[in-house]
Parts: C-alpha cells; sequence; structure tokens
C-alpha cells in the first residue's frame, strides 16, 4: 500500500504531508500535522466533533480522505482564532459558559462561524437546526445557543 | 449506649431487629461493636457501609465523635456517577 | 488499496472496467463509514470529484441536470432549482447534517442502494433519470431501477451513475418530500415519502407520482396512490384513499428503528401530508 | 440569590463567590489546544488495539497469538495469561476480568486479547491473526428473565448472604430500607395503585471516548496519561492489578471530554500498561464509538414494581415498591441506591423498598450520574402523578402534602437536616411557566429529584508565588468548570481578584490520595480543602507580617487582602498586602504555602422539581419538549453560569432517557445499536431553551453552604416527561424509552 503525497493548504499555511489511500483527514491532521484540535467522537459522521471546513464548505474530517485535501483550502479551530485576538464566537462562548468539558467545542465553533459565514442573522432555530450535527452531552445546548447568537449580534454590528 | 438503625434486609443478621444498641462513643467503635455483637453483619461490613451521624454522612472517620443521643442510621456504601 | 482521481468520465470508466475490486468516491458519506466498520475493503478508490461534468448542475430540455459529484449543500444554494423541484431539494437535504450535507450527494444515497435513502422517494416520485456510463456506452435508466436490493444494484461491472436527469414540468405541478425520525435530525428514516402531482387550472390533479421509502427491500413507486389522486381535487376524501393507498403497499420488517405496524400507519400520514404540501406549491387551494 | 436562610457562616457578602468569572481553562478548549486523553503522545509510541468478543457468553477455550505475534511491526500480544490472579478482591477481580476475559466472555464485545504494534493498521491486521477457541454458551440479556429458574448462571457462588435460598444463581444481592407497617398503610388508603414500570439500559454518552498512554519500565516503575475521573483511582486499581507499590505508578490526567460516573473505573488502563511492559515500549490506546457503548458502563435497566396507597385527599398512606436492576455481568448495579433515594422526597409514615442485583451478558455497569435513582423515580414520580390526577388534584399539592422537611424521617431512615424540596415546590407552584396556557395535544409534568452528597479523600496545595500570585493544585480531574470554582474560594477566602488565581488539577505524583470526581462532590469536598489551605496560608502570612512588626501573632488579623494589627494595642503598622508578603517571604522565612488533606465529611443532600411542556403528534406518537425549567437547591451558587448548566445538562440526559436513548440487543444477544447513529442522544435542534432557577438554602457543613448539585438534575426528568405525557397523549406510559412506536401503538389502544 503505497502512501499519497498530498500538497495542500491549512489555515492558510501550504502543507505536505504523505498519507495512506485510506486514511482520513482527520487521521492526517491529528497523527501526521500534529494538530489535535478536531476530536474523534464517533469516526461515522454522527457527532461533528472533526468538523472542519474544506474549500469554505463545512464537513467531518472523518468521513474526507486525506488524499482528497490535494489543492483544497482546509480550515480548522486552530486557525480560528487571529494571533492573540479570539474570534467573536471563541470569546462569547467563554463569557457565556457555553462549555463544559469542552471535547465538542472545537468542532461546534468551526459549525458555527461557518453558520454565520452563511446567515448572518440566524433565527434560534435555524441555528439549532444547523448544528444539530454536532452533539453536545455535557450543557444540553442552551448556553452554546445563547454564545451563538450573542456573536452573530456582535459581528452584525461590527461589520 | 448508641441506637443504631440497620436496614431491613441485615435484619436477618441482628436476630430481625432493625433498631440495635451499641455501646460506642465514635465511628470505629460502633462499627467495631457491630462486628463483634453481629457477626452475620461482617459480610456487608467488609463490602462497606456509609453511616449517618444526626443527618449527616460519614464514610471513613474512624474518630467521628457519636453522642449518645445522635440519630445513628447504617446505610449502603455511597459512591457517585 | 490505491486512491485515483480521474479528470474525465472516460478515465473513471476505464479505471473502473479494469480494476478488479474499484468503488466510486462521491461523497463518502455512505462508503467511509462502511469501510471503517470493515464492511467494504474496496482495492481502488475512485474519486469523481475532480471531473469538472460531473459537478454542474444544468438546465436541459427545460429540466435540471445534475451531475453525480453534486454536494446537497450545492443544490440547496440554487433558487432555480428548489423553484422546479422543492420535494427532491428537501429530500437530499434531510440526509445527515450540515456537514453531511457538505459532502453526500444524490447519485451516491441512491447507489448506496438503501430502502431508507431520503433523496431516492422524492427523486422516484419526480420521474428522474439516471444517466449509467460504462464500458458498454451510457443509457439512461429510471432512478427506481437501479437498487435491486439493500445494498445492490443493477449497476455492471464498470459502470457508474454520471448524473441524475430531473424532467421538465408543466405548469402547475409540484413535489414534496417527508420523513419520519425520532428526533428532529440525524436519524436514518423510519418512513419516507415522495409525492410529485400536476393540477389543471380548476384545481384537478392530473398526473402524480407516489414514492415510499423504508418500507420494503428498495423504495417503491405505488401506483395504486397515484390513482388515488389523478382526476380528484386533492380533497381530503382523495386523501385519506391516498393514505391507505400508502399504508397498503407498505411491507416494512420491525427493525431497531421501528415495528411493522408503526411504518405501516406513518406510511399513509406522510403520504396524505406530503400530497397537501406539494398540492399547495403546485398552486392549489389548501 | 438571596439565601433562604441565615446562618452564621453564610451571612457574609461575597465579593468573588456567586459572581460569573471566565474560567482558566477556556482558551486553550476554544482554540482547539486543550490536550484530551487521544491527544498524548510520546516518542517511540506503540498504538495498541483490542480483540473483542462477537458471542455473549462463551467459555474461552484457547487463544492462538502466533500469527499476530509474527506479524513485522507487532511488538506485543496479551491475554489474560499476562495478568496475576487476584485473590479475596472480587471488586478489583472484576474490573480485571472486565479489562480482559479470563474463563469466560461475558458479554458482546468483553475484550479477549490485545496488541502493541508500530501502526493502527498493522494493529488491525494483527487482531484477525489471532484464533479463539470459542465454546458458545447460552445467554440471558433481560433482567426479569435473567432471574427464572431455566436462565443461564452466569457466575458460581457470587450470590451473598442477603439472597434467600433456592433464587436464581444470577441473583446476587438483596436490600431492603424503609419503616412502619405497609400493610396497614396501604389498608388507610381510599385508593392503592399497582403498577409495573421498565426502563431500558442507557449510556453516558461523553463524547470522547476513553483513551490512554502507559509507559512501564522493566523496573516496574511506569507513568500514565488517561482522561479520566479520578487519576487517583486509576494509579490505586492498577497498582492492585499488577501487585505493584502505588508510589511507583504516577497517572496524569489529561483534560476529560465527560464522564458522568461512565470515567469512575478502568477499561483500557491496565491493558496499556500491560502492553507497555512486554514491549519496552509506550503504548497509547484509543476506544472506537462501538467499544465504548458495547464494552464500557452503561448504567441498568429496571424492572419496578410500585405499590401505593393514597387517600382522597392526597396523603399518601403507604409506599412500597420492589426494584429488579441488572447491571451487566457482574455483581454491582446501582439497586441499592434507586432503592433508599426512591421514596427519599417524601414523609412517609408506612413505606418499604426492596432491591435486587442481577447480572445478566451484557457490559459491566458504571455509574451514570446519580446511579440508581433516576428510574426509581421514574416510578415512584409517575405512581404519585397517576393517583394525584385520579383523584383530580393538583400535582404539586399533592408532593407538597407529602414533602420532606428538616426533621423528616426519610425512607433510607436518616432524619433530614434543613433541606430545600420543598422551598422548590413552592418556587415552581408561583413560576409563570406553571400557569402558562397550553394547546391541543399539550401537556404539562412534574416531578421531584433528590441525590446524596459525600465528602471523600481530598488534597489541596495552594502556593504563593513571590510575585505575589497564587496557585491552587487539586487531584480532581475537572469535568465541569470546577478550576474556575476552586480559584473563585481562594480568591475569596485570601481576599484578592479572582485573576490573580490560577487552579490546576495535578498529578498523582504531586499530591495525598483524592477521591474520585463524582457523587456532586467537588464543589463541596474539593471547595473545603480549598478554603482551609487558603486559611493555612493566611495563618503563616500573619505569622510573618507578625515577625516584621516585632509583635506577637495573635495579635495580626487578615482583612482584605492583607495583615493588619488586630487592634490600637498591637501598634499602627501600615496593613501589608499578600504581595508585600510575598515579595520578601524568602528574607522572612522561606516560600509561603498552604496545604490541606482531610475526608470532609458532613455534606448535604441536594432536592429538586422540574416542570416539562410536550406536544405529541397524534398521527405518529413523536413526543416534542416544548418548555422545560429546573427548580434546585444548591445551597450556594459559587459559579452560577456552571450551576445551572448541572441543572441543563441532567435534563437533557433526562430527555435523551425517557424518550429515544436505549440499549437494543437481538435475540442472539448482541448489541444492534453501538454508536451514535442508533443510540440516539438529543440535539440541539430537539430541545428548547432549559430554564433555571437556583434555590440557596445553606448545606450547614460547608463554610459557604455549598451543596453538590452535579447528580440530583437527571433524577426528575423521566417522570417529569412521562407525566407530560400521560397528559398531551392522554396515555399512562409505564416503559422508557417513550419511542413514537411505543407512543402511537398506546394512543391507539387507548
Amino acid at each position: 500500500m503505497s502512501q499519497v503525497h498530498v500538497t495542500t493548504t491549512i489555515n492558510g499555511d501550504p502543507t505536505e504531508f504523505l498519507c495512506e489511500p485510506d486514511e482520513t483527514l482527520l487521521d492526517v491532521l491529528r497523527d501526521r500535522l500534529g494538530m489535535t484540535g478536531s476530536k474523534e467522537g464517533c469516526g461515522t459522521g454522527d457527532c461533528g466533533a472533526c468538523s472542519v471546513t474544506v474549500n469554505g464548505r463545512l464537513v467531518c474530517s472523518c468521513l474526507v480522505l486525506g488524499a482528497e485535501a490535494e489543492g483544497a483550502e482546509v480550515a480548522t479551530i486552530e486557525g480560528m482564532s487571529d494571533g492573540e485576538t479570539l474570534h467573536p464566537l471563541q470569546r462569547k462562548f467563554i463569557e457565556h459558559a457555553a462549555l463544559q468539558c469542552g471535547i465538542c467545542t472545537p468542532g461546534l465553533l468551526v459549525a458555527a462561524k461557518s453558520l454565520l459565514e452563511n446567515h448572518p442573522d440566524p433565527t434560534e432555530e435555524e441555528a439549532r437546526y444547523w448544528l444539530a450535527g454536532n452533539l453536545c452531552r455535557c450543557t444540553g445546548y442552551d448556553k452554546i445557543i445563547r454564545a451563538v447568537m450573542d456573536a452573530a449580534e456582535e459581528m452584525r454590528e461590527a461589520s | 449506649m448508641v441506637q443504631v438503625r440497620i436496614w431491613g434486609s441485615l435484619a436477618a443478621a441482628t436476630e430481625g431487629q432493625t433498631e440495635v444498641e451499641i455501646k460506642a462513643g465514635t465511628l470505629r467503635e460502633l462499627l467495631d461493636g457491630l462486628a463483634e455483637k453481629y457477626p452475620g453483619l461482617r459480610p456487608q461490613l467488609k463490602r462497606g457501609v456509609s453511616v449517618a451521624i444526626d443527618g449527616r454522612i460519614y464514610n471513613d472517620s474512624w474518630f467521628q465523635p457519636i453522642q449518645p443521643d445522635s440519630e445513628v442510621v447504617l446505610l449502603a456504601r455511597l459512591k457517585g456517577g | 488499496m490505491q486512491y485515483v482521481a480521474p479528470q474525465s468520465v472516460e478515465e473513471a470508466v476505464a479505471l473502473l472496467a479494469d480494476q478488479p475490486d474499484a468503488k466510486v468516491l462521491a461523497g463518502g458519506t455512505d462508503l467511509l463509514v462502511r469501510m471503517r466498520s470493515d464492511m467494504a475493503d474496496p482495492e481502488t478508490i475512485v474519486d469523481i470529484k475532480r471531473i469538472d461534468e460531473m459537478r454542474q448542475i444544468t438546465q436541459e430540455d427545460g429540466g435540471w441536470r445534475i451531475g453525480a459529484a453534486v454536494s446537497g449543500a450545492e443544490m440547496s444554494e440554487n433558487a432555480a432549482l428548489i423553484a422546479d423541484w422543492p420535494g427532491v431539494v428537501e429530500g437530499t437535504n434531510l440526509i445527515g447534517s450540515t456537514q453531511i450535507q457538505g459532502r453526500c450527494t444524490m447519485a451516491g444515497n441512491l447507489c448506496n442502494a438503501s430502502p431508507a435513502a431520503d433523496s431516492v422517494p422524492a427523486m422516484v416520485a419526480a420521474g428522474a433519470m439516471a444517466r449509467v456510463v460504462g464500458p458498454g456506452g451510457t443509457r439512461d435508466v429510471p432512478v427506481q431501477d437501479i437498487p435491486i436490493a439493500p445494498g445492490k444494484t443493477s449497476l455492471g461491472k464498470g459502470e457508474l451513475v454520471a448524473s441524475i436527469f430531473l424532467p421538465a414540468r408543466p405548469a402547475r405541478s409540484s413535489d414534496a418530500y417527508l420523513r419520519f425520525i425520532p428526533r428532529t435530525e440525524m436519524d436514518i428514516a423510519v418512513v419516507g415519502c415522495g409525492v410529485s402531482l400536476t393540477l389543471d387550472e380548476s384545481g384537478t390533479c392530473t398526473d402524480a407520482r407516489v414514492s415510499l421509502g423504508a418500507v420494503a427491500a428498495t423504495v417503491l413507486l405505488v401506483d395504486e396512490a397515484a390513482q388515488a389522486l389523478i382526476g380528484t381535487k386533492v380533497d381530503v376524501a382523495a386523501l385519506e384513499a391516498l393514505a391507505a393507498a400508502a399504508s397498503a403497499a407498505a411491507k416494512p420488517i420491525s427493525d431497531k428503528r421501528g415495528t411493522v405496524e408503526f411504518r405501516v400507519h406513518v406510511a399513509g400520514v406522510l403520504a396524505r401530508r406530503a400530497a397537501e404540501i406539494a398540492k399547495k406549491r403546485a398552486g392549489g387551494a389548501s | 440569590m438571596a439565601l433562604d436562610s441565615k446562618s452564621d457562616t453564610q451571612t457574609r457578602d461575597f465579593k468573588v463567590v456567586g459572581t460569573r468569572p471566565n474560567r482558566p481553562d477556556g482558551i486553550d478548549k476554544v482554540t482547539g489546544r486543550a490536550r484530551f486523553g487521544a491527544d498524548i503522545t510520546a516518542p517511540g509510541m506503540l498504538i495498541g488495539r483490542v480483540l473483542r468478543s462477537p458471542h455473549a457468553h462463551a467459555r474461552i477455550v484457547s487463544i492462538d497469538t502466533s500469527q499476530a505475534e509474527a506479524l513485522a511491526g507487532v511488538r506485543a500480544v496479551v491475554t489474560s495469561a499476562d495478568f496475576n490472579k487476584i485473590e479475596d478482591d472480587d471488586f478489583t477481580a472484576d474490573i480485571l476480568d472486565n479489562c480482559m476475559a479470563s474463563e469466560k466472555a461475558m458479554y458482546d464485545g468483553h475484550a479477549v486479547a490485545a496488541v502493541a504494534a508500530s501502526s493502527e493498521a498493522i494493529a488491525k491486521r494483527a487482531l484477525k491473526l489471532i484464533t479463539v477457541e470459542y465454546e458458545v454458551l447460552p445467554h440471558v440479556t433481560d433482567v426479569d428473565a435473567a432471574i427464572t429458574a431455566d436462565a443461564p448462571v452466569l457466575h458460581e457462588g457470587r450470590t451473598d448472604e442477603t439472597v434467600p435460598a433456592g433464587m436464581s444463581g444470577n441473583v446476587i444481592s438483596r436490600f431492603e430500607f424503609g419503616h412502619g407497617d405497609i400493610e396497614a398503610g396501604l389498608a388507610a388508603a381510599d385508593k392503592v395503585l399497582e403498577r409495573s414500570y421498565k426502563t431500558e439500559a442507557t449510556h453516558q454518552g461523553y463524547i470522547e471516548p476513553h483513551a490512554c498512554m502507559a509507559s512501564m519500565g522493566p523496573d516496574g516503575q511506569a507513568d500514565l496519561w488517561c482522561c479520566t475521573q479520578g487519576h487517583y483511582m486509576v494509579r490505586n486499581t492498577c497498582a492492585a492489578i499488577f501487585g505493584m507499590e502505588q508510589g511507583q505508578l504516577r497517572v496524569t490526567a489529561s483534560e476529560i471530554g465527560g464522564g458522568f460516573g461512565g470515567k469512575t473505573t478502568v477499561f483500557l488502563e491496565p491493558v496499556a500498561l500491560a502492553l507497555s511492559r512486554k514491549s519496552g515500549r509506550p503504548v497509547k490506546m484509543v476506544m472506537s464509538r462501538s467499544e465504548v457503548l458495547r464494552a464500557t458502563g452503561p448504567t441498568a435497566s429496571s424492572s419496578v414494581d410500585i405499590r401505593l396507597g393514597m387517600t382522597k385527599d392526597g396523603r399518601i398512606t403507604g409506599a412500597r415498591a420492589e426494584l429488579r436492576y441488572q447491571g451487566g455481568a457482574y455483581p454491582g448495579s446501582p439497586v441499592e441506591f434507586g432503592s433508599m433515594s426512591a421514596f427519599a422526597p417524601y414523609d412517609l409514615e408506612h413505606v418499604k423498598t426492596v432491591g435486587w442485583d442481577i447480572v445478566t451478558n451484557r457490559p459491566k455497569q458504571a455509574a451514570y450520574r446519580a446511579p440508581g435513582a433516576p428510574m426509581a423515580a421514574f416510578a415512584v414520580e409517575s405512581a404519585i402523578d397517576e393517583l394525584a390526577k385520579g383523584f383530580g388534584l393538583d400535582p404539586l399539592e399533592v408532593r407538597l402534602k407529602n414533602a420532606a422537611r428538616e426533621g423528616t424521617k426519610s425512607s433510607y431512615g436518616v432524619t433530614y437536616p434543613a433541606i430545600g424540596l420543598e422551598a422548590t415546590l413552592r418556587k415552581a407552584k408561583d413560576h409563570p411557566h406553571w400557569t402558562a396556557p397550553l394547546g391541543p395535544n399539550q401537556g404539562r409534568g412534574v416531578a421531584c429529584g433528590f441525590w446524596f452528597n459525600f465528602g471523600g479523600d481530598t488534597c489541596v496545595s495552594l502556593n504563593i508565588t513571590p510575585d505575589g500570585t497564587v496557585t491552587v493544585s487539586e487531584g480532581n480531574p475537572d469535568i465541569g468548570g470546577s478550576r474556575a470554582s476552586m480559584s473563585m474560594m481562594a480568591a475569596e477566602e485570601l481576599g484578592i481578584p479572582y485573576e490573580k488565581v490560577r487552579t490546576i488539577v495535578a498529578d498523582t505524583g504531586s499530591l495525598g490520595q483524592n477521591e474520585v470526581t463524582d457523587g456532586s462532590r467537588v464543589t463541596f469536598a474539593v471547595g473545603l480543602a480549598t478554603i482551609e489551605a487558603a486559611r493555612a496560608a493566611k495563618r503563616e502570612m500573619c505569622r510573618r507580617a507578625a515577625l516584621v512588626w516585632g509583635i506577637d501573632e495573635e495579635a495580626v488579623e487578615w482583612i482584605d487582602g492583607a495583615a493588619q494589627p488586630a487592634g490600637p494595642n498591637a501598634g499602627d503598622h501600615p496593613p501589608m498586602t499578600l504581595a508585600e508578603i510575598a515579595a520578601t517571604a524568602s528574607n522572612t522565612g522561606g516560600p509561603i504555602a498552604g496545604h490541606h488533606e482531610a475526608n470532609p465529611e458532613g455534606a448535604g443532600v441536594s432536592f429538586a422539581t422540574h416542570m416539562v411542556d410536550t406536544e405529541v403528534d397524534p398521527d405518529t406518537g413523536a413526543v416534542k419538549i416544548l418548555r422545560y425549567t429546573v427548580f434546585q437547591d444548591a445551597g450556594k451558587a459559587v459559579h452560577p453560569a456552571y450551576v445551572e448548566g448541572q441543572f441543563q445538562g441532567g435534563a437533557v440526559q433526562g430527555i435523551g432517557w425517557a424518550l429515544n436513548e436505549e440499549y437494543i440487543y437481538g435475540e442472539d444477544g448482541v448489541l444492534q445499536n453501538a454508536g451514535f447513529l442508533d443510540y440516539r442522544i438529543p440535539v440541539a435542534s430537539d430541545l428548547p431553551m432549559i430554564d433555571t432557577v437556583i434555590l440557596e438554602i445553606p448545606n450547614p457543613g460547608h463554610p459557604y453552604g455549598v451543596r453538590g448539585v452535579g447528580e440530583t438534575s437527571i433524577v426528575p426528568p423521566l417522570a417529569a416527561i412521562a407525566n407530560s405525557v400521560s397528559e398531551s397523549a392522554g396515555v399512562r406510559m409505564a416503559q422508557l424509552p417513550m419511542s413514537p412506536p411505543k407512543v402511537l401503538a398506546a394512543m391507539q389502544s387507548k
């Protein structure tokens, strides 16, 4: 099983790696590139903890092959803050105590960022349905949705 | 002497009584006294118990004082989730 | 195992034909799950997402041709397609989460051949045609003829679905898809139902197709259900007859998601509700 | 949050406690830098994988690992032969047998062998090369079927002395609690309800699968990194399994991605240590989601029979419950806690609960948030509701009439000190939710719930840095934000800003023994130790100030973050702030610290009342949660946002348990839904906002009045939702989950 050479861009950085043909993008990020921010909660696309964007499209990185990243633009949680400046969603999640254990937080933040890029002024129901693919077992989602709506408002006022 | 409440399924080891008297001034003396007077309780005491003294739960504190008029209740060993 | 990403349909067909154990990768949201649980272990993966032709949504003969590599998310962003075929688009958009929508495709959902596939009942009701390409050339096949049993399709060696064609729509026609799941998202359909219909100026139904998912080994096209609508004003009586016909056609099993009785009953409920939505979308009096 | 009743230590006006600061570990968690179990790596690390039994019950005749060992890249293969037999310690022996089967595979997914290899792919291939010869035995997975005469018996000689003779060998223990004369009590009732209730097994559902990395040298010294609710428990359990000294094994807790009781034991750690010792390399093991569901502690499934007597005006005259719980293939279901907590919210003259611990061919149970209590409350609160409504009485009024108060003798024998149940019921009655209008196919349900608390070994070390900032080291993994609470209590006690304190979770080499993070004990017990450690540091800082001022130590007191003379005759020295004392610490005697080790007792209990509105689709039986309000007594909410988080998280786990979650076994004893697709936990779009009302009836056993709140919130939802569905669907559901097919069938047969 010869490995595949992939040239891609991750969080704006040109990146090259070798991976098995059947290796997922999630395993490449975590085990080859040391980016452990994306988490594996299920490996079958049912929990969303491994959410990243590929060419701007929100996906589960456990259901994408590393080989498919050739020439793509991948964005992960590690690229969400800008130097020491947190993204408004990151700040609001902390302010609203929208996380307890935090294992689902990276996937939820990437998904919420994608939501606000597509729907800058979502209703609560739109936010809940967009984020239905990100399972959280600690919070009951209440404070997460409040943090997302609060961040949306702040970002609309800033734009 | 201290009045100790035993839960129902252990009463078989205390001649059917759910209230027994033990000479004890501390939690350790209570547990040792129970094991001494009612050998049938030893398996459960080995498996572990909690003791409620005047409404508050104690698991291990041997030297926790017990007043003669304290309400003392034997409970299954508490663990949480 | 090897991963290849052909640039053209011909190249894909050639690869599929001469590789002993090759599987097509479109969205991968079924294939990669089966590979991880050792239910699939292909020698070769043929990724079709670099074939430009398969990534297009184009209008053709008044209808729509949707490439096999077009994701559900891309379909949900095409307002004109949604205007013509709201039921087909909503059926595809109910597959999994937003993250799954970023990857899954109608053709992949069709070829995975699950009886509970969400996009297939709506496609069948729409009278959609699958364009099959292979070593023997190209042929157009009604979508309901692709799946033949759970996990099995009628495709031959080296054949793949290149695109799905949704036919042109006469005036006052529309469609709808509903499914029943215990949660509000993320579940596999316990029952699915697609209804497509056309009304005349007086609001009388002149044509209808009704399709059920998750109530038999494959998605069903239920002619008796369609007959219950054609010639009526899709009124309460017609809807009751539709529901009865849908329940009668359902031949489900009991499994971890639902019982026989439940699926039979809910098949009728969804058929009636989907028909009411399709009627309203087609301009019929609600 | 006004304090509802006064006592001396709790009347102080808190400066930090009660506010909502940002948690110290927040930045790492929102940037992806936080390191969870599976994020740990080491040079030369191997990957470990487990081979699991496909059979529900089978004797292991032989295991041939030769082919696997011969595969290039495989460095070690272990089976139960690699572990020594544990004598006269059933508790630890069962844990080891569950980590690695010995004579028999007890359930589908039971570990029978494990390999360590240089890559995941090689490890997976090696598993396929291990041949296990099984002698398949008959199995049983249902709790009631397990105790029939012809049911296959799982263990010989594990039935204990409390079980009457002649019962199935699968019955392990019998518990009985209560007081009074049941028959007399029931005779005095105007109506006696007899009904049986069943609930299916559910899983804690934490999103992070179990993960660890072990590194064990030939000299017997070892290091272990793992996600756990108690790394000291992991150390002690693994040391007992390997017969090694506890001090030789250092366990470091990673961040934990949820536990809820499911990570209060070990599943992978002993196997990883054995593989590491045998291969001479660090070994990392991470479970897949299906392994987590097939082979790690779900809670028990239950079968409960209730007999409840009530007068026309709503007084409960007699209450009896028989509880049968199966906790998987090993003794230890939480039936004793179900039996003790079933009627705990009520003041009953005649009450009796009998609990049976039963084994079946299912994975070994682990605690799940108030273990044993939700299933018991489902039965009791449903029965009370049905009787009350049968007499046309208001369900809240009936609960108020029977509510336990200070001085009530509880059903488990203890007379209550000050408790908050009545306060939660009154708050519920006055809340706008109780009188909000309802539409068609809608209904409202209420239920009460209770859970114990306890202290347990706790160590905290608090250090003052030369620049006057404070570091707190504790030994309890922080799942729900407890590091913030510890920093708040330290800052409160020292009179300094919260931002000056940083709390970390220290490894087992840094502190004395610590009990596991469970039983809602952390804010209570670790908070107490943090306060005492801060007080110790204050005493030392006052001593240093006294030295500098040349006055007696007793003449110095600590006010608002500084040492100052206690009175006029102590001299008019200007106050010395913490920072000033810290800056001169090396001159006045050396570094300053305060530490506290204790087994704090005197934890209070926490009561709650839940209120929920549901809407049922009459055509499909689907139940939708419209509105949810939690009323719970927290004693003192240190960080209100995280107290609300416990209320909301527990309620939503209860919603999943009530509506959709269940372990589904086929006839072949194999788990059919070992994944998040068909083990359906609630998703964001299923739910409304979860409203919370925090009550504060102080717990006299804590300096700030704190009560443990982490578990009570999962107890009421099962019944509250069932009581709501009895209105919205008009059917009394006595089985969980209330899945649409069951609700529809019940409505159709009405």
